[in-house]
């Protein structure tokens, strides 16, 4: 526990105290009593560990009711005891995007301000966040538009070793800034014609996903410089056939559902993503059910690299969004079906914690969290009243 | 801008306690904006020349309303706008996402701009998310995911509007 | 209507949707059917009327979850359909104080904003609307700190012939500056030692209220500077007998409650505050009940000078700004109690609108507004769902 | 910073709703913070050469700890801080107001100063409101209405404590 004890804070107060009436209770011990509590300090700020426990997340809480308002809350979604569970957060102003290093013990966010709330200038900064003390250490104005909008898990990303960061802009040209985190400097500026959003390649590529259904991966040289760009063939009908850009992704291999319940595998291991097969989530009944993935953030991974995915009955052009009444729980290296966790309140989004006994954070409809054993479905608790209002993204924490 | 359905539910909740009606709200959509028993209202306009007038009906301030079909965000009917304009100290945004919808009284398809409401703050109220042939942000022309209020002088999203703004090819 | 078509826009419009499988409209007509609809302009506005309906109100939402999304919510209280209630807003960033002028057709908002949400040099900005388009006339920096504080609705206030605005600063030194609102610029600040809230006195003077349980006036010139300033000797006890800083002013007499129920009346007409009387606003039963005034914004009066006022039962040390379970009217000509309202939900909150069927507004336990006859107390309606978190005070329109 | 006791309701049925127990939320103050059962937590310091320990007892997550006699706002003991320190990444204010409590163990009337944690948004849990002897902005020191980050790095409030500053001359 971090103890900023300032003398000069003290000082203050007392100076404050003089005349108020206040008697040092050092001074008043009474032999048939206990003395008196001791004056405590002033200033005390606490600190989080440098390693999260695995029951811990970071809800990224985008305030649609009010964008100005947006954060990251740290909480333990496994702690029964609703004053213990919020640890912290982070402001997140106007649906800032946030990422974190697993091995910096960093955080970031890049979010947008305007300088008198709606009005005056508007500005992007990339902010970075010690993990410990949740203080900014550095701050980046951003030299072009940001991607603003409902969060996405790949809006920025990290190279393999994590020294560098990708982050998604939008005006709506698409790009992404390249960051060096060792330098914490601005490397360059990618332009991705047609083409969104900053999904992790090989050791040093980004691929995005372009509106004609195809794949852009862009390669980087050591510094994080433009080497060279290749197109994907498009794989998807944007209009008739159309995925989630929310892939799960496993020892390199990206899975995309479709709206439709089809599992595209993309292989990210390499310089350039490859497309390998198909397959469906759903059987041939459960198609004729109209049983489709649904949702915000619907997809998540645990450690095993197990795929957790959202369903909906009776799904139909426009409700692709809505999210659903189950979670479907699939073995990707078999392609078969583990479990079927029913939903009680809905799914909107979804995660999964890290470690062996991993729980099912779920969104539900009244914007709570419903917690969940991910291991066996057993429901463990709603864990509410955390000054949410839309924490449509969550994250593990590391 | 977009929320989801079951978000609706907790506004119902309110619409619910205010028009005292709990337990009637079947369609959240209609629920939602408080359009219990629709109004029809035809809206008629001057033509260019043709011999009939144009007609559409229905209520701007329901979800349900014909022109919403790709919608997702506040309606500024409620928020001091119509389903074309915007509120008062708002700006409308230069770029948007699109829709196509089919009026039900002419039959036609039309294109319809969704074009946001910019400035001072989220109107809050009359959520209405319908979101046919929504798509993800990769294709950017038709979703409505991102905020649209990023080509305007203030960047803050207040609400929506549908705005025709020419007939479709095809349905 | 103010209709603000941009040929601009229409253009970009038309651009944008070339290749997009768009006819226009008056192309495609057809003879057994009406026309289409018509291409419809892009980028109308609405505006307000120069005079609002006495049925309008302001909302000052201060937004306590979420300060950097206050506003001010005009909306038509007695308009039964939800839809066509909300008229417009304005943002009120950290807790900013609002008033209005009734003759100049304006808004005053004064608000205060961090270079980066919470970070970075603060700021407070002086900002002036027109009422009929809400749109931002004149930004003015402000030279100190204004109040920050819960609302109050004299944070600042306005001459008599309404060409001064007068505001309240707190840092936690205590002054108001005085502003021309003919000029727009700002005329002086003035230091109130131990005084705070602009109560307007006579034709160019300030009155605040000071922590001795006086009064002190700041007499102005007619440019608006310093003249005189003259205090009053205390007629309260903050401690033992303390009142709320919220009177009521009618015929230049201000009615200020105290926590027990007494009326402390003072004359403001004149150049200075001077003090006239006290009366009780509860019998010796009522105050063996322990009635008492109580709740946030719990004063104001009708045109015809009527007070009304939250009371609470059982009311002890802690409980005065808890809200009550009765709104009591008063003619306080007579002194007579004229009427009791009974509030089932709670009224943490009133405010009372203009004209002969004025209705009384209260800000009920749910946070929503309860709406009452005034002339004789019949529920009307309750208002929610209007972007409501915490609208604690409540202003007439003009 | 203030609220009101009414607007506690809202809050507690979220609590109830957590804690399955609607129905028993007599006490408000308890059930907001979520004290069923509350744990009796002594907290023993070592003194400055006396010859017993220095006692108090209760549940600072409580809004019913005996330090919050005059609080109004959101506890820090849920926002990741305790009763006496603030939450990661905030700061502590350096003014503020205070109330003077009675802490039932040692019979004792103590100062207590009641800083708020300032910088990053509303902490938003926890609202806790006591208010005895609280006074309106004319008594400065003694009022919970003001914005008491108004002397720090940032003005926005986002929790309050409740630090024992001093022994009380009398009652």
């Amino acid at each position: 526990m971090h103890r900023n004890l300032s003398a000069r804070l003290l000082s203050l107060i007392t100076l404050f105290f003089i005349g108020v009436g206040v008697v040092n209770s050092s001074l008043a011990g009474d032999n048939a009593m206990p003395p008196p509590l001791p004056i405590e300090e002033i200033g005390r700020v606490e600190s989080l560990p440098a390693s999260y426990p695995e029951d811990w997340v970071l809800v990224d809480e985008s305030s649609f009711m009010n964008m100005y308002g947006g954060k990251v809350i740290i909480l333990d979604i496994a702690e029964t005891s609703h004053p213990k569970r919020m640890k912290g957060m982070m402001s997140k102003s106007m649906l800032g995007n946030f990422t974190q290093s697993s091995a910096r013990g960093e955080f970031y966010i890049i979010e947008s301000f305007h300088e008198r709330g709606a009005r005056g200038k508007k500005f992007d900064v990339l902010v970075i966040y010690d993990k410990q003390t949740l203080k900014v250490i550095k701050e980046i104005e951003w030299p072009t538009d940001r991607l603003q909008s409902l969060p996405e898990r790949y809006s920025m990303a990290l190279s393999e070793d994590q020294s560098l960061l990708y982050v998604s802009n939008f005006n709506p040209a698409a790009s992404f800034t390249v960051f060096d985190l060792d330098s914490r400097e601005i490397v360059e500026t990618i332009g991705t014609p047609g083409c969104v959003l900053t999904y992790p390649t090989g050791e040093r590529s980004v691929t995005s996903i372009c509106s004609n259904g195809g794949l852009l991966t862009t390669v980087l040289d050591k510094k994080g410089n433009l080497k060279a760009r290749e197109r994907m063939a498009p794989f998807f009908d944007t209009d008739s056939s159309p995925i989630f850009e929310w892939p799960v992704i496993v020892n390199g291999r990206a899975h995309f559902p479709s709206f439709h319940g089809e599992m595209h595998v993309i292989d990210f291991s390499g310089d350039v993503a490859r497309y390998i097969e198909k397959w469906s989530l759903v059987s041939e009944k459960e198609r004729q059910g109209n049983w489709r993935p649904g949702g915000i953030a619907l997809t998540d991974r645990d450690d095993r690299g197990r795929l957790y995915i959202i369903m909906q009955p009776d799904g139909k052009e426009g409700t692709q969004t809505h999210g659903g009444s189950q979670v479907w729980v699939f073995d990707l290296k078999t392609k078969q079906r583990l479990r079927i966790i029913d939903i009680p309140n809905w799914a909107v989004s979804l995660a999964v914690t890290r470690g062996s006994n991993p729980k099912l954070v779920i969104t539900n409809g009244s914007m709570n969290l419903d917690i969940f054993s991910a291991n066996d479905g057993q429901f463990i608790q709603t864990v509410s009243d955390f000054n949410n209002i839309t924490p449509l993204l969550i994250h593990k924490s590391y | 801008m977009k929320l989801f359905d079951r978000f609706f539910e907790r506004s119902a909740r309110s619409v619910a306690q205010r028009s005292s009606r709990r337990g009637l709200l079947k369609n959240l959509g209609v629920a939602l904006v408080g359009g219990a028993s629709i109004p029809l209202l035809p809206v008629a306009r001057a033509s260019q020349g043709a011999p009939q007038k144009p007609v559409e009906e229905g209520d701007p301030s329901s979800c349900e309303y014909w022109r919403y079909c790709a919608v997702d965000g506040f309606l500024c009917q409620c928020c001091g706008g119509t389903y074309n304009s915007c509120p008062p100290g708002t700006e409308m945004s230069t770029i948007t996402w699109i829709g196509t919808c089919r009026n039900p009284v002419d039959g036609r398809s039309y294109v319809i701009s969704y074009n946001d409401c910019c400035g001072v703050n989220q109107c809050g109220t009359c959520l209405c998310q319908r979101d046919e042939r929504d798509r993800p942000i990769y294709r950017s022309d038709k979703s409505n995911d991102i905020n649209w209020c990023l080509g305007s002088t203030s960047y803050v999203y207040n609400c929506s509007t549908a705005i025709v703004v020419g007939l479709a090819f095809e349905e």
